[in-house]
């Protein structure tokens, strides 16, 4: 069987179980799912939410082959992506990214090494907007995140 | 000359003061590197955003390439800061 | 906040989503949220079901303590495990593992963990049902998950 | 003479036939390995489902012990393969 990719960016939330029922649907050859659920934090009460832009387009081509190369890497039997846009309050979604695989280390690298790849090459940035009023400033990326991404090279 | 859309996001896109322009750029314009020195030669605005040039990360017809990359058949150039997004 | 810790060993299915919501209630400081969940394979249709058989009473305290362990090691916000028992079908849901904590490593590495050590500490015991009729054998462990455990003791 | 209740798992129940009995232990049955040997003189059933004993995992009042383990004070002990869960 193929395996199926679904790629999103949408404005709108996403449902955790709707994602992962359409992914396992109708086929009862997978062994292990990992989920990854990325959520906007309030910052001990500083943010009001996070704004997030995106280059449209190029988020989803850029994300689509993210997934498949880690469905090519790991074997996975299927791999769902979504990304939202927009403003985001603390306690709400930010990313999905959900991994198939007959066995669960590969689901949970597969899971894990999208998001790796994601955080650094999918095209979106984060603005803060304070729980005071004001607008905050873009958020830099880290240093972590690209070693984050770099420990994938090293290990093969 | 050849016309080429820029688009620009993030505080890339603030500082300049817009998000896309269509720019007829010079032959002698040939790579990304290029590319960042022409625009800071329009005005303070593009010195601003792309003052430090390392840190701004391109992309040709959507895809990622680096400050060396030729933009010759480029229908858009996208500069933007790094990402952070997930 | 305390890390909250959810353990359950039932026969009945669980819900995914359910056990997210109940997980993230109320509070907007978690930023990582990673699932596993594993499920029953049909074995190209060699396979009727699974039959679970476990240690009740210890089976919940050894599950506890290892999401406990996996708590205090990767500073998580909160961690729910509940594993299935009796017959389960091809496609079913046999174990969930549920990490949280305010950064995507820490989630992932926590799961992860509670599932290695699930799989060779829990006592639980697999027996295959053929789609034959025929009762198949015992499963046997695997050298791979006792290593898969293992490296968890080299990594630090 | 102790009493202490024996519990049996998986294909250790099967071919010991039952899967608890309380049984009363000789003095000289001081940890796990000792119950081992013991157990295997009660029946060809123990012999069978004993006679790897090196894959034989066992827990004292539900928690995980080596065979060299001392059985005092030992409520229930649990005799069982490796684990086979997840």
């Amino acid at each position: 069987m193929t395996a199926s990719v679904t790629v999103r960016v949408q404005r709108e939330d996403f449902d955790l179980a709707a994602e992962v029922a359409a992914l396992c649907h109708g086929r009862s050859d997978i062994g292990a799912v990992v989920t990854f659920s990325g959520l906007c934090r309030d910052e001990a009460g500083a943010l009001a939410a996070l704004e997030l832009e995106h280059y449209p387009g190029m988020a989803e081509t850029e994300i689509s082959r993210i997934c498949r190369e880690a469905v090519t890497r790991f074997g996975l039997q299927a791999a769902t992506a979504i990304h939202r846009f927009g403003r985001i309050a603390p306690g709400e979604n930010i990313v999905l990214v959900i991994a198939a695989s007959p066995h669960r280390q590969a689901a949970f690298d597969g899971a894990n090494f999208v998001m790796d790849f994601l955080k650094t090459s999918a095209p979106f940035w984060k603005k803060e907007h304070h729980a005071d009023g004001s607008v905050g400033e873009w958020l830099s990326a880290k240093d972590a995140d690209d070693a984050a991404r770099d420990r994938w090279s090293r290990e093969r | 000359m050849s016309t080429v859309n820029l688009v620009y996001f993030s505080w890339v896109r603030e500082r300049i003061g817009k998000g896309e322009e269509a720019l007829d750029l010079p032959a002698d314009v040939v790579t990304i590197a290029d590319l960042l020195a022409h625009l800071k030669t329009l005005g303070e605005e593009y010195e601003s955003a792309l003052e430090h040039e390392s840190v701004i990360r391109a992309a040709i017809n959507q895809e990622h390439v680096g400050h060396g990359e030729p933009i010759a058949g480029a229908r858009e150039i996208a500069l933007f800061p790094p990402m952070t997004g997930g």
